[in-house]
């Protein structure tokens, strides 16, 4: 377990660095309220205990978020509309949803564009000027055009983390399908092999480096398209929801735990994308670094 | 005149590439025809235009001037139809499949059956001495054994026409030998038409019915010299006097189009 | 029974709890109605949901509803059952800001999302500039909750009675260290939380029927809210679909709105329909007094 | 539907074009940037027929023209929104996520313990969504451009630094091979090997980034802004329903981002000039 | 017995590659000894380990058993000394880099001033008879002429100890006679010490001190052969007795470590 020690050596000097910042940036608020109750003189350890302990911390301790956490998945049912574990499955699902198709169809997109020079010319500026267009302005349209239609709930959602997460596939893809050498292509070439099987056998293959890449890219995406999507449906709950409503009642211990679940699900999906890559690599008979 | 019955037949042909640093002739005015069921080696120093001319019959590089035709078709047609297995200068490997796979890779693409893709990967492994290293990764083999097996790759499935690009540039004398006999039985049975290139011009002569002599700047083809030797070859008919009177003249070719002797560098 | 969509400005809180305790005590059910209540935020505009056809009537203000109309979504105002605005801006004491004209070199917190129009008639009737000029105030786009006003970024800030007020009081702040401008005390209110419909639907005397009997149990929730506040909060906490909204906040916001509905009429009140659209003509935020934006018709039938 | 179809239509029209211009596509930058420009130029005037022939309520979609309208009436507010976003908020973010995204990366790599540490907490960093960070960020940085600039480092950095990741293991072990038998130090190995191999992979990144960080700025401004910015005239845009306006602003964005993109593509073009899929997988 | 007076010393040194199906033995109870200027060749079949050996020289691999010095240190500190220069069997080129920039890599990395980085370059360049090919990059030479900027880069910097795996392969034979008396002065007047793997016996006869073969499964060294050939070495040395008779030893040992008289494949 040579992974845990640093793990743990950077874990806590964050968890360190935190606990000063919080003293830090809480430390105006404190005074003013000590100011208010007519404290004076508080000694430096008691007021560092105060900063930790606010109700609407600037930036709230990690054992308040922690707290928070433990209170709303642990301490609480899975179904209740108040648990992040409820919440966190939400914006999972359509996550996964939406990462799953934007892969799809980032991937076709790709094999369009590597072997259509019209495609290319065509769709690449489209796809590109796509992905300029703020999400946060088509998003309420995704899901008040889809939501006029009957379609609700994960799908509107899917759709947009798909809408995110299609575009590094893309990008990514266009290049490691393109990265054969020449003299693996003119291989191909000598076995007049069709486009298809010069696909499968060697630009896949080839791009697998850049695929994983870009998987990591887009799953990452894709939960932020998620959480992104929630804002405008707010009645379906998710993290994103979470975040909202607990800035709107300036929770921020609320914003704070529901940012660290969002993160953990991330690091979470990115690490399975990237145990996906160690296996597909040993599959591969890649050699070892 | 463009000969439609040869299996290779090059008019004035020329190519030359554009690069950042102005145009490198590569081919010029070649003139060449190859009936079928011959064995011809190019020879010639380094950076003379074999590749390329080996590339160019391979529809691999499009001739700048001049006509090429492949069995009467154009090169690419030529291409479509399968006309030909060609063996890179380089090993060419694809570092994620297993040496069998690899050899497995134009059997595939050909559409053979499981079972004929394992007996002639079998059957070819065993030809260039790989048995052993059939789950083996590229990495996992030396420089020679990885050659070794693009070769195998080459031979596994039939075409009539072999494109070898220094094949055995990397194997040392005993094993080169050992294939040298092996390709000569092969091309004596099945009637191939074989291009060579190799560097040695004990081995051109011992295999060849013609020899074509190349020389750089531009690439062209200085000599083509027939080789009168039976077909049936064993390995002493290198001490033959015959032999030795074809080698010379190769030397004295490729001499030709050495700049050693002018300016000795 | 019929179907109508009901589209809220905001997400589910008690600003809306005539609509929810309806809905949850069956008060549209009594008047064979099938309501669904669609919750707001802050990337959702009514006034588009409606003209997309995703919503049947719509909760909004009544700036932003004439504003619509002039863009081309018909709207028309079928009821207000919102008496007063709730809308007010806060500036701690320490900033020294006593009166309006305090304010010129200061940073005030508005919300925009069309909630602006209140705030930019303000400062046009008291002639103070907002484009950054000299002599002007430094306008900033707040966020829906206090925390410019906590981490200082702003002098001072938007706040609803009924909500983001209720957060800074926890906070610590309060009247004696707080200068409050409240809209309604400066005559400067504009509607709030009014019923909107699309024009045509009105040609429609079934329709009309149904947003009548709409109107009339959307009161009795209203007025139920208003005699079990307890109860109404309850319900709004369980109608939240996110989870976030606290008992006791909105035990708050519910007694606040309370003050600012009166569940008796639902009836828009001319004059100060009139009020707000001078406001309106005189900061330019429509530029043509507006025909037929509101219809008694529902309320009358009531 | 509609809209399907008028895309079929001028991608086939596209297609015919592409083909007949093909042998000339190649040395005349022009002509590659026509073909586009056709194929827009046709979307938009499907999208104008559309709008205008199905009556479609302007404030659900506006037609081209109006937009075009709104372009030019109000080319001084979406020049200032302009600079407020992308001059001051995307450039900033965009260089400073992109650099500490590869500087992390690099740091990972020199050291194993690092990488075991940090990497994880990178991997935490990734998605960190903007919603949440947008309101910390105005907490932390204030409410002008610098909350957005920093929003923009979070959203770009992730995406460099897997890359980074990835393309430093690109280089081939016989390249590796030979720096050894240098006694090259990591830097000099780093500098000449494996920053140059991992080339291609760290443009895929600067590529994604560069419309990421428009994305991520944009969204930032929903969260507190001066009144000035394209985020910021976009929501107001929506609550307005000035939806001419809000177009505008997004055909800003649409223009800037790919102009964005496509400096990046063309200094891809010539940095890693030597990599097959630049070089055309010719041997 | 350890010489630490010699360039390279290897005792009982054997190497095992651990594979996904099973262990390969590379080298096993290789012991040799090279003194300072000598010029050792290698020779032996494909994938007997000639390649695996020069790479331990080169602390690129770790051996897996007994121990190996080279200037009396550990490989590792030798390499940390720029003790070498080494020829890869394959080029290597950096893609991104032209030519001339290929070949001043090691005299950038070893901090060598501008000028002198350019001055070198050139010469090495002529060397091998690039000139002319400063500007283009390594995918726009032939295979010969990337193998000779791979030489070049090698030969750039003054490295006291050489390993060059089958540098001259992919050349033609007049390059090849040529490169061969130019390494053989160089040799002669720098005093190198030199480890040569080839696959030409009267390439190896012609140029060592020492002739080593090896034979594969597992790789061993089988024969060492000192030649007595005087330092002084013209091309017609070739066709002396003395030459002869050490190319007909070779040409036994390699014989033997071949499997084709046994079971005739
Ligand atoms: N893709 C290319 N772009 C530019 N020049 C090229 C390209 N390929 C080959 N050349 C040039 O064409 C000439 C002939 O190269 P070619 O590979 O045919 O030589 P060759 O006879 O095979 O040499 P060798 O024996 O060294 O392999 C060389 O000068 C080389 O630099
Ligand atoms: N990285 C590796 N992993 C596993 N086996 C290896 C590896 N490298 C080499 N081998 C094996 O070690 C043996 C010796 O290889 P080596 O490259 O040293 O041969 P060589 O004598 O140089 O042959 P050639 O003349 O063909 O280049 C071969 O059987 C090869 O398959
Ligand atoms: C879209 C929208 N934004 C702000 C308000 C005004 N408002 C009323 S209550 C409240 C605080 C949040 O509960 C705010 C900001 C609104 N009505 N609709
Ligand atoms: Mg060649
Ligand atoms: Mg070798």
């Amino acid at each position: 377990m040579n992974r845990v020690l640093p793990i743990l050596t950077v874990l806590l000097a964050i968890v360190v660095i935190w606990y000063v910042a919080a003293i830090g940036m809480n430390a105006n608020w404190q005074n003013t309220l000590n100011t208010r109750a007519a404290l004076t003189n508080v000694p430096f350890t008691d007021f560092a205990q105060q900063t930790w302990a606010q109700d609407r911390p600037v930036l709230p301790a990690p054992h308040q978020v922690i707290g928070e956490i433990w209170n709303a998945t642990v301490a609480l049912e899975i179904t209740s509309k108040r648990s992040l574990a409820y919440h966190g499955w939400i914006t999972l699902s359509s996550t996964l949803l939406g990462f799953v198709l934007g892969t799809a169809l980032g991937v076709l997109l790709a094999i369009i564009i590597v072997h259509n020079e019209a495609s290319n010319r065509s769709l690449m500026p489209w796809i590109i000027a796509s992905q300029t267009i703020p999400i946060l302005a088509i998003a309420p349209m995704v899901v008040v055009g889809l939501g006029a239609v009957g379609i609700t709930g994960t799908v509107p959602r899917a759709l947009i983390s798909m809408y995110l997460s299609f575009f590094p596939v893309v990008v990514g893809m266009v290049k490691g399908l393109r990265s054969p050498e020449g003299i693996q292509l003119d291989l191909m070439r000598t076995y007049d092999a069709s486009p298809w099987q010069t696909f499968w056998k060697l630009r896949w293959p080839a791009a697998m480096p850049m695929l994983f890449a870009s998987m990591k890219v887009g799953i990452a995406i894709s939960l932020i398209g998620a959480v992104v999507s929630e804002l405008s449906n707010a009645a379906g709950g998710g993290l994103g929801v979470r975040l909202l409503t607990g800035s709107y009642n300036g929770q921020t211990i609320q914003i704070w735990a529901a940012l660290f679940i969002a993160a953990a699900l991330a690091a979470v999906l990115v690490m399975v994308v990237g145990f996906a890559e160690t296996a597909v690599n040993r599959r591969m008979g890649a050699r070892p670094a | 005149m463009i000969d439609l019955t040869a299996v290779v037949s090059a008019q004035n042909l020329g190519l030359t590439f554009k690069t950042n640093d102005g145009d490198v002739v590569a081919l010029s005015d070649v003139n060449l025809t190859i009936d079928k069921g011959e064995f011809v080696s190019f020879i010639g120093p380094s950076g003379c235009g074999k590749t390329t001319f080996l590339r160019t019959i391979a529809d691999l590089e499009q001739p700048t001037s001049g006509t090429l035709t492949i069995n009467g078709q154009s090169p690419e047609n030529a291409r479509k139809d399968r006309a030909y297995g060609y063996v890179f200068q380089a090993p060419a490997l694809y570092p994620w499949r297993t040496i069998e796979k690899n050899i497995a890779l134009p059997l595939e693409i050909m559409g053979h059956s499981k079972s004929q893709q394992a007996e002639r990967v079998k059957r070819t492994m065993d030809l260039v001495n790989l048995s052993g290293f059939e789950k083996k990764y590229p990495w996992q083999l030396s420089g020679g054994m990885q050659q070794r097996a693009s070769i195998a790759r080459a031979l596994a499935f039939d075409a009539d026409l072999l494109l070898m690009d220094e094949p055995f540039g990397a194997l040392d004398e005993i094993v080169r030998d050992h294939l040298n006999s092996e390709l000569l039985k092969l091309w004596d049975r099945t009637k191939k038409t074989i291009c060579f290139v190799t560097h040695s011009i004990p081995e051109a002569v011992f295999l060849s019915t013609k020899i074509v002599v190349m020389s750089p700047r531009p690439g062209r083809v200085t000599d083509i010299i027939e080789s009168n030797l039976p077909r049936e070859r064993p390995l002493d008919i290198r001490e033959t006097p015959e032999f030795l009177a074809i080698a010379a003249r190769v030397r004295d070719g490729l001499r030709a189009g050495h700049s050693y002797d002018e300016d000795h560098i | 029974a019929d179907a109508l969509t009901l589209q809220l400005k905001w997400v589910t809180q008690a600003q809306f709890a005539g609509y929810l305790v309806a809905e949850s005590k069956g008060f549209y059910d009594a008047e064979n109605l099938d309501i669904t209540i669609l919750p707001g935020g802050p990337n959702i505009a009514p006034e588009q949901v409606i003209a997309g056809g995703g919503a049947d009537i719509i909760v909004t203000w009544m700036a932003a509803g004439m504003a619509a109309r002039e863009s081309g979504v018909p709207l028309v105002n079928i009821a207000q059952p919102f008496k007063k605005s709730g809308l007010m801006m806060i500036c701690p004491a320490e900033k020294e800001i006593k009166t309006v004209a305090d304010f010129p070199g200061h940073t005030l917190g508005v919300w925009f999302f069309g909630n602006e129009y209140p705030f930019f008639a303000w400062m046009n009737k008291e002639g103070i500039a907002t484009d950054g000029s000299a002599g002007g105030v430094t306008v900033l786009q707040q966020s829906f909750d206090i925390q410019p006003m906590i981490q200082g970024q702003a002098d001072c800030i938007s706040v609803m009675t009924y909500n983001e007020y209720g957060q800074a009081l926890d906070a610590g702040y309060g009247p004696d260290n707080l200068t409050i401008f409240n809209y309604t005390d400066m005559g400067n209110d504009l509607l709030e939380d009014g019923l909107y419909v699309l024009e045509d639907s009105l040609k429609d005397p079934a329709k009309v029927d149904a947003f009548t009997r709409f109107v009339r149990a959307s009161m009795k929730g209203w007025a139920y809210a208003a005699e079990n506040p307890e109860e109404a909060a309850q319900i709004v906490v369980d109608m939240d679909d996110t989870g976030a909204a606290t008992l006791e906040h909105q035990l708050y916001m519910t007694g606040e709105v309370a003050k600012l509905v009166d569940p008796a009429d639902a009836k828009l009140d001319p004059a100060t329909y009139e009020r707000t659209v001078k406001a309106l003509l005189d900061q330019k935020i429509i530029k043509a007094e507006p025909v037929g934006a509101f219809t008694s018709v529902v309320t009358d039938g009531l | 539907m509609a809209l399907v179809g008028a895309w079929l239509f001028s991608w086939l029209f596209v297609e015919r074009l592409s083909k007949a211009l093909a042998p000339r596509l190649s040395d005349n930058a022009g002509l590659g940037l026509l073909i586009p420009m056709v194929f827009g130029m046709a979307l938009l005037v499907i999208w104008e027929v559309v709008t205008r022939g199905a009556n479609v309520p302007p404030v659900l979609l506006p037609a081209p023209s109006m937009i075009g309208a709104q372009l030019a009436n109000s080319a001084p507010i979406l020049w200032a929104d302009f600079v407020q976003t992308f001059i001051k908020s995307v450039l900033p973010g965009y260089a400073i996520g992109c650099l500490s995204g590869l500087v992390v990366a690099i740091l990972v790599d020199r050291s194993p313990f690092l990488k075991a540490g940090l990497l994880p907490i990178g991997n935490f960093m990734s998605a960190l969504p903007i919603i949440g960070i947008a309101p910390i960020m105005v907490m932390w940085f204030g409410f002008d451009w610098q909350s957005k600039a920093a929003v923009v480092v979070a959203m770009t950095f992730f995406p460099m630094l897997v890359n980074t990741v990835a393309g430093l293991n690109a280089s081939s072990a016989i390249e590796r091979d030979l720096m050894a038998t240098y006694a090259a130090d990591y830097w000099q190995t780093l500098m000449k090997l494996r920053l140059p191999a991992a080339g291609p992979f760290i443009f895929n990144a600067l590529k994604i980034n560069s419309t990421l960080a428009l994305i991520g700025a944009i969204v930032a401004e929903f969260f507190g802004t001066p009144i000035v910015g394209m985020g910021f005239r976009i929501s107001t845009g929506v609550g307005r329903l000035a939806i001419d306006l809000v177009w505008a602003e997004i055909a800003v964005a649409a223009v800037a981002g790919s102009a964005f993109y496509g400096v990046i593509a063309l200094i891809e073009r010539g940095v890693t000039f030597w990599h097959p899929s630049v070089r055309g997988g010719r041997a």
